[in-house]
């Protein structure tokens, strides 16, 4: 026996969960673009379509976020903090890869200096993930020791029944729980069978890749030139990554008043390392996509013990020139380490 | 197939006789209907070369990578008429030599694709001329006739929303084959005449200022269009400034390699129906 | 009741033709609408579509860019570069939903004082009935909340 | 932070009065980055330039901002005055809150909120100035002056005499222009020729002038200092060095019958001609139109007749290119064309001519030998009614303005006249009589006075034939009633007009005009003879109408001008120029094409070794002018221009 | 923080000399400063710099920093003069292991611009001199004009318990130079200092950091007795932002001090 949410009572949790003041996000398809958006209604969902094309991070590191505004007076400049939005959410059908990144990032921005912003919005959201029942060709949790059905960075996860019925209620956290406690009369027992969770063949061995790329002289490899010489180090797969986090900081403003942002930046782009003395220690798209590779696999698991990667293969996916971390590991694998 | 086949064993031809150092073409991709850009510098990478339906980026990009040319020698490329426009462009702008540009052309406008006739950029002046002949097409796109009945304010609302989903990536600048400059306006920070925080408003004139440098340059190959990760319709702007510069200048970007560029050059009979 | 409504309008004039035809109307002391305000540079050939945008980003309700006559140039031809750009220009602006309504050209001599006050008052009370740019000035206002997110 | 003065000037009243200025002051006191922030009544005054010098120094300003008039009436005083304060001249701007603020708005608090607004953009601008350090050129000591007619000459003489060179070019065939076709002059009623001729021939004969007749100025590059000329010698098709001037091919000629320009049509000339009898130089032209040969490829009796065989009807137009360092542009005026002027039936009876007729028939050397003839008839009129302003002063059918010499050579008409025929009667109808000038107002007196001319202050209907007679109805003003005239003659003060391509001329040197055509002078009152383009000065009536001893001035003030700038073998110039950043440069070559003035030239980089990095654009600071078209056009914001950089305007932009 | 004094060292060289506004600030400051660490200097409107204490840990009543006007912040930060006020954020970083040096020989090796981080170092260790053994200074630029704190350098020439070693790359030296002509590498090697109980403080521009390296290898040091100052491109100064990581590290945090041998054990071409 195990609780169960069926379909037709989602309509009323989230009435809930309004009620008790949670905003509801969740996987949303325009004309144009999927992403995770606030909704309304259970209808607003998509659960069709294998993953937003944008991801989760959006949500909790959004592409421009105002620190702070300063107003430039004569003989002072008064300053006045953002502070991080703290409404209550719960963001329901993340892709357990979604979430994974989550996890992965918390570890970046809970080291050292707590970034205020990143774990406001974490602390104050609910993340209920959904196991995958598809996938498509750019997948690849599982090679990443991850999978479809993945609680990692979940709060809630719900294993969807057959014929979209409803779905298996997993509470994993007490946030978790807590939120669920809102709804929990809409629950029922049940014993219904669960569809099978999407099939994501693996894709390398990243023990293997992982290796190769700790080995010192590969670095040099001209593997990495060969590998990326089709990249226009355009950026848009660091921009849809759930975990990449770079950033940059800029002041916007007239004469009078401005605004402190933090924008996303990316290490595809020439500029990103670049020292106004012209030296550039990345000076090539090569030596771009290799530290986006060692910064994934080897810097950061290094520091962190997680890889920085969750597998959603949004990369790839959406690469104009139909690159990504799967083909470059995938033929890490097949190298000498 | 025919014109895959051919092309393949041109590639050869010309690589086993030192012609070319490279030719930068389309490979399968990772699936059935993606390709992907692939340099050939061996037989064994000439085998790799896919010439369909589905090669549709143009791959002109690729001649401004730093050093490329600098050594003189020839590079071959598979272009679409487009694309041939972009190399016109190059030239006329002085980014490459044309000479060391063996075109592979290749047109899927058909079912079956053709292979153009000629090797040099200039042996298809007589070809885009009369792509010059046949007018721009206008609305032929359900979107654009959309945008094109709309008002103002809908027009201003239209693209309001899709801009407010640019992330600045700057997909749509690395994936164009125009935009060769050292450092972007957008990075020229003294002054920041462009928001770089993707607001509205700094997405806004970020896309303004690219569709303005853009104007009678862009050949409409749609390589920013599907760059775009969160698909917003550039092409949509960028054929209304070629519309445009057609309309009022007689300008067709990149019809030979002496094309004055439209925003540098001037009739003194230029219209100004529009000044007071 | 709210103050009647004084559209801002930043304008962009070169110094040889339309700066100083405005001169002309204060030496004639011809009297004009008080709501522009004026960028002096060298030439229209000077002035970029990115000093329009900012503008806007000031909060202007509409921009006005004016020069010497075709063939008046103290540059010789500045101003005809400057009309093709700004041809080009007015239409993308146009396509993007920016009225072309609130982004006026003009060209002013140093002889046409008359001209230019004129000019003032009749672009002032077009902006006038075109109203605030509200549009735009929804996305300025965007750009200063913080993420709701 | 910078720390900028602002000095906010009343200008007497006229600030004052409309933007509240000590409000003004206080405002811009707490902007940031203002220093000092103070009003006074007059800053242009002494004791004014003096307080912002101590400003200056005493708080070690990095910026001025001078909230005045305009900054083309005042930048350069107060620019001195940041100098001699140790300042660099440059990091003063002028806020124009008199010209574009008090002088044209009447709300005080909207007046002051722009003057606000204005100071405070200037103030940002200021911020972002740069020291800027004046750019030197070459001068090439050589000046080309356009207009042979007295203006011209007078500045050729003075510049030749001064001991410089001169390249004189006349479109006409001879020098002379419209002052050889004068009888006598006003107010001294001198014979024009007797003064004029001696100073063409001196200009023909001077060492240091070379002349050019009948040649036209067809394309002007450069910048001062360094014109670049092309000059179209249009074909005589006579050689000018082996024509001795004899005159045999001119009573050869069997086309005898064309109208004769210089006598404006009164009398007659041969297709082989000079224009008059004193022509400078001597020598005929072959007008192509007229002559047989080049109707129908027969005649050449000409050529047969030169004994010399000056005569080729194979010579081409040449071109000569010419460098010079100045440009003294003295094309003179036309008379208006009186057509729009129906009721006075010129052009329809003979007998109502123009003023300038009217000259040519009391010219000794004009058609009728001096004598006052009519036209139509050749008697002697007895009665001749003059209609002064007939287009000056007349916005509807003419033009807006005085032409300053009618009322002059109208009242010298009816005394030369009343000279030549005795017992002749004038009649005068004027508006005003201007006749402000040394001696003139005398004169007109004389005229009334002593030649019994009748002046009828009113203007003229119509005139029509009656009897063989014209009638002139008009209005007598003054005893407020109609009055009909039966005159023998009717002359015709027309108005003074700029050549009819004056504009199309302007733009080939690239000067700036006026609505009609008359050429702009840099300042009307400070710099009357400079045309807004450095280096192209103004002579006479190209510029306004003018008689001759204002011509004459005018041609020597443009000659001392000249001579000033010739003083110096290098001349500094406005350091607003353009600058490429090398760095970032792609080399598109965009900027080259929309250049201009082909300032902008391709610069090879090379690296430590020798090797050819990349070709980048660079700014030849002697050419630029500073219009900034390559700024804007430059994709990258590889390119800047001094004094309107982006930062500023930027800067002037984010501050309003 | 507020500008007591500036001055400038070389052609588009500042130093300027910041006194805390705040008590506080300052008193944390004196607290955690220790010389080798950096802060990002900035104003709103344009931005923050980052660049390195270039005062003492042993002189901490002020902040002194010395920085190149190139980009946007540094040129707005140049338009500053004294009264005018700035901001600060940190000490950011790690340090120099002074105490670690005690009892040891010196040599500070230095190119440039990169002098004020060695500076911090050497008052550091010239304030409390009788704790350290031999100093050696190699100090180079490209030329006379770009050599920075003149001053000082006089001074240390001047002083007997200092050896001072300049040079300026050829070409660049001026008609009474009397010092050496060489590329700093050539001339270290040349001095040839003992590796002998010697701790060697390098900083300078990556090109030469690099070349130092192999000739501090040629004279017998030890890598980890060779200390070296990143000076990547920072933005945030908390370990966040992802433009200086290299290898694991984020130098922002970890750095920007680390021995020749944590150095080589970075991906050499992301230096």
């Amino acid at each position: 026996m195990t609780r169960i949410l069926f379909s037709d009572k989602l309509d009323n949790c989230i009435a809930r969960w309004r009620a008790a003041g949670l905003t509801v996000f969740g996987p949303v398809k325009t004309d144009t673009l999927s992403s995770y958006a606030a909704i309304e209604h259970a209808s607003d969902f998509d659960f069709e379509s294998v993953l937003p094309d944008r991801s989760i991070k959006d949500l909790f590191f959004p592409q421009t976020e105002p620190m702070l505004r300063y107003t430039i007076k004569k003989r002072a400049i008064d300053t006045e903090d953002f502070a991080p939005p703290n409404d209550k959410r719960i963001i329901f059908g993340a892709r357990p890869c979604d979430a994974s990144g989550l996890a992965i990032d918390d570890s970046l921005f809970g080291w050292d200096y707590k970034d205020e912003y990143w774990i406001q919005r974490r602390n104050e959201s609910v993340i209920v993930s959904i196991a995958c029942t598809k996938a498509d060709d750019f997948c690849l949790c599982s090679s990443l020791n991850l999978a479809p059905d993945s609680s990692t960075g979940s709060d809630v996860l719900l294993r969807p029944l057959e014929n979209n019925k409803g779905w298996v209620v997993e509470e994993l956290t007490d946030r978790g729980h807590e939120a669920f406690l809102a709804i929990a009369e809409l629950l029922q027992d049940g014993s219904d069978p669960i569809a099978p969770i999407a099939a994501v063949p693996e894709k390398f061995d990243l023990d293997t890749c992982v290796a190769w790329l700790q080995n010192h002289d590969n670095f040099e490899s001209k593997f990495w030139k060969e590998i990326s010489m089709r990249c226009i180090g355009c950026g848009s797969c660091t921009y849809l990554c759930p975990t990449c986090h770079c950033f940059d900081i800029q002041d916007e403003g007239d004469t009078y008043s401005g605004i402190r942002r933090k924008n996303w930046d990316s290490c595809s782009f020439a500029l990103f390392t670049m020292h106004t003395s012209g030296h550039n220690p990345r000076a090539t798209q090569s030596a771009r996509w290799r530290q986006r590779i060692m910064h994934k696999f080897n810097y950061f698991p290094g520091k962190f013990n997680v890889n920085s990667c969750s597998g959603c293969g949004r990369c790839s996916r959406q690469c104009p020139v139909d690159m990504g971390i799967t083909e470059t590991l995938q033929k890490i694998s097949t190298l000498q380490p | 197939m025919i014109t895959q086949e051919k092309y393949r064993t041109r590639v050869k031809e010309l690589l086993a006789s030192n012609s070319v150092k490279m030719v930068i073409g389309y490979k399968q991709g990772s699936t059935a209907d993606r390709r992907r850009p692939l340099f050939v510098r061996s037989f064994e990478e000439a085998d790799e070369l896919v010439l369909d339906s589905n090669c549709i980026g143009n791959l002109a990009g690729y001649l401004v990578t730093e050093g490329l040319l600098s050594d003189e020698k020839r590079v071959g490329i598979f272009l679409r008429p487009e694309g041939i426009r972009s190399i016109n462009i190059l030239a006329a702008e002085s980014q490459l030599n044309p000479e060391q540009i063996i075109i592979f052309g290749f047109d899927t406008s058909g079912r079956e694709v053709k292979a153009l006739q000629g090797e040099q950029a200039e042996d298809f002046s007589g070809l885009i001329d009369s792509l010059k002949e046949k007018p721009p097409e206008k609305s032929s796109d359900a979107l654009l006739y959309r945008i094109d009945q709309m008002n103002t304010e809908e027009r201003f609302a239209f693209w309001k929303d899709e801009f407010s989903r640019c992330i600045k990536c700057y997909a749509c600048r690395q994936a164009c084959p125009m935009c060769y400059c050292r450092r972007c306006i957008v990075d020229s920070n003294q002054p920041q005449w462009i928001n770089t925080s993707s607001h509205t408003l700094g997405n806004f004139e970020w896309n303004i200022v690219r569709a303005f440098h853009l104007a009678g340059r862009c050949v409409g190959c749609g390589n920013c269009d599907r760059a775009c990760p969160v698909n917003i319709p550039l092409r949509f702007i960028n054929a209304r400034m070629a519309q445009e510069v057609f309309e009022s200048f007689d300008h067709y970007a990149g019809t030979s390699q002496t094309q004055e560029p439209v925003l540098a050059s001037f009739n003194k009979d230029d219209s100004e129906t529009f000044i007071l | 009741m709210s103050e009647p409504f004084e559209p801002k309008i930043i304008a962009f004039v070169c110094t040889y033709c339309t700066y100083a035809g405005a001169d002309l109307a204060g030496t004639s002391r011809l009297k004009y609408a008080p709501n522009v305000r004026i960028v002096r540079l060298p030439c229209t050939g000077r002035i970029s579509p990115m000093f329009l945008l900012k503008a806007l980003q000031k909060g202007a309700d509409g921009v006005l860019v004016s020069g010497c006559h075709p063939g008046d140039c103290h540059f010789t031809h500045g101003n005809y570069h400057a009309r093709r750009r700004w041809m080009v220009f007015r239409s993308l602006l146009d396509f993007l939903g920016i009225s072309p309504e609130r982004v006026k050209f003009s060209w002013i001599s140093a002889a046409e004082g008359g001209k230019f006050a004129d000019l003032i008052n009749s672009v002032t009370e077009d902006i006038r009935k075109l109203g605030p740019f509200d549009q735009y000035k929804e996305l300025i206002r965007e750009t200063e909340t913080p993420a709701t997110l | 932070m910078a720390k900028i003065g602002v000095f906010i000037c009343h200008c007497g009243e006229n600030i004052a009065s409309k933007v509240d200025c000590t409000k003004l002051a206080a405002a811009i006191g707490e902007h940031p980055g203002v220093e000092v922030s103070v009003e006074y009544k007059y800053f242009c005054s002494d004791p004014g330039q003096e307080s912002v010098k101590k400003a200056i120094r005493d708080n070690n300003l990095t910026g001025i901002v001078i909230a005045a008039c305009s900054p083309r009436m005042h930048e350069a005083t107060f620019r001195k005055a940041c100098a001699e304060a140790g300042l660099n001249p440059y990091l003063c701007e002028i806020a124009n809150i008199r010209e574009q603020c008090s002088w044209v708005h009447t709300d005080k608090d909207m007046a002051t909120e722009k003057a606000m607004d204005i100071t405070r953009s200037m103030i940002e601008k200021v911020k972002r100035n740069n020291k800027l350090q004046p750019i030197e050129v070459p001068v090439t000591r050589r000046a080309l002056v356009i207009g042979g007619g007295i203006a011209g000459i007078q500045a050729a003489l003075d510049i030749a005499n001064a001991g410089q060179e001169v390249v004189l070019v006349e479109r006409e065939p001879s020098l002379g222009g419209h002052m050889a076709q004068l009888s006598e002059t006003f107010p001294t009623l001198d014979c024009s020729q007797c003064i004029m001729t001696p100073r063409m021939v001196e200009a023909a004969q001077h060492p240091k002038i070379r002349l050019l007749t009948y040649a036209e100025v067809e394309h002007v590059d450069g910048y001062i200092g360094n014109f670049k000329v092309r000059i179209r010698m249009k074909s005589r098709y006579v050689d000018i060095d082996t024509c001795t001037g004899c005159g045999d091919c001119m009573t050869k000629c069997p086309v005898k019958k064309i109208p004769n320009e210089f006598d404006c049509g009164l009398g007659k000339r041969t297709a082989i001609y000079t224009p008059f009898a004193q022509s400078v130089p001597n020598i005929p032209v072959i007008d192509k139109t007229s002559c047989i040969y080049f109707k129908n490829g027969k005649c050449k009796t000409c050529m047969k007749s030169c004994q010399i065989n000056a005569i080729n009807f194979d010579i081409k137009d040449e071109f000569i290119e010419l460098e010079v360092g100045a440009i003294v542009v003295a094309t003179g005026f036309q008379v208006q064309n009186t057509a729009g002027y129906g009721e006075y039936g010129y052009g329809k009876y003979p007998d109502v001519i123009t003023g300038l007729q009217f000259e040519r028939l009391a010219s000794a050397s004009g058609p009728t030998a001096g004598k006052i003839l009519r036209s139509s008839d050749g008697k002697v009129p007895e009665t001749v009614v003059f209609i002064q302003c007939a287009g000056s002063r007349d916005p509807s059918k003419g033009v807006r303005y005085c032409s300053k010499i009618c009322c002059m050579y109208t009242a010298k008409h009816a005394m030369l006249y009343s000279h030549k025929v005795h017992g002749g009667k004038t009649h005068i109808f004027y508006m005003d009589i201007r006749a402000a000038g040394k001696g003139y107002d005398e004169f007109t007196r004389r005229a009334i006075e002593e030649d019994e001319a009748s002046y009828l202050r009113g203007r003229v209907s119509k005139v029509w034939e009656e009897n063989g007679k014209l009638m002139v109805r008009g209005v007598d003003t003054l005893l407020g009633k109609p009055v009909v005239i039966e005159a023998d003659m009717v002359v015709l003060a027309t108005a003074m007009v700029p050549q009819p391509n004056a504009k199309e001329f302007a733009k080939i040197i690239g000067i700036a005009y006026d609505e009609y055509g008359y050429y702009n002078e840099a300042h009307l009152k400070l710099r009357p003879v400079e045309s807004s383009t450095a280096g192209v000065f103004l002579a006479g009536a190209c510029q306004s109408p003018k008689d001759i001893p204002d011509s004459v001035a005018q041609a020597s003030a443009s000659a001392s001008k000249v001579l000033a700038l010739f003083s110096k073998e290098k001349l500094e110039r406005e350091p607003v120029v353009a600058a490429t950043n090398e760095i970032t440069c792609a080399g598109c070559w965009g900027c080259v094409l929309a250049c201009p003035y082909n300032a902008i030239e391709k610069k090879d980089i090379f690296d430590r070794s020798g090797r050819l990095v990349k070709r980048v654009a660079s700014v030849n600071p002697g050419l630029c002018q500073g219009c900034g078209t390559c700024v804007t056009f430059c994709r990258s914001n590889s390119i800047d221009l001094a004094g309107f950089t982006e930062k500023q305007i930027f800067a002037e932009v984010m501050g309003l | 923080m507020k500008i007591v004094d500036r001055h400038d060292e070389a052609p588009g060289v500042r130093t300027m000399k910041l006194e805390f506004q705040e008590q506080a600030d300052h008193e944390l400051f004196k607290k955690t400063f220790r010389t080798g660490m950096f802060g990002l200097y900035g104003i709103y409107g344009e931005g923050e710099s980052t660049f390195c204490v270039a005062s003492p840990e042993t002189r901490t009543d002020y902040i002194e920093c010395t920085f190149r006007q190139s980009g946007r912040v540094t040129s707005a930060l140049a338009n500053n003069d004294v009264g005018d006020l700035i901001t600060f954020r940190g000490p950011y970083g790690n340090r120099f292991p002074i105490e670690d040096f005690y009892g040891k020989n010196l040599l500070f090796v230095s190119g440039g611009i990169a002098l004020p981080p060695t500076r911090s170092v050497i008052w550091s260790c010239l304030d409390q001199r009788e704790k350290f053994g031999r100093v050696t200074i190699v100090y180079g630029a490209r030329s006379v004009a770009d050599l920075v704190y003149k001053h000082e350098l006089d001074e240390w020439q001047k002083r007997d318990d200092v050896e001072l070693v300049l040079t300026v790359d050829p070409g660049g030296e001026s008609p009474d130079w009397k010092d050496k002509v060489g590329f700093v590498p050539t001339v270290l090697e040349e001095a040839a200092p003992s590796p002998d109980n010697c701790i060697a403080v390098i900083c300078g521009p990556p090109i030469m950091i690099k070349f130092t390296l192999i000739s501090l290898k040629k004279l017998g040091f030890d890598e980890n007795n060779v200390y070296t100052t990143l000076e990547n491109r920072m933005k945030c100064g908390v370990g966040k932002c992802g433009r200086c990581n290299v290898g694991s590290v984020y130098v922002c945090k970890e750095g920007p001090v680390f021995t020749a041998a944590e150095v080589a054990r970075m991906p050499a071409a992301d230096l």
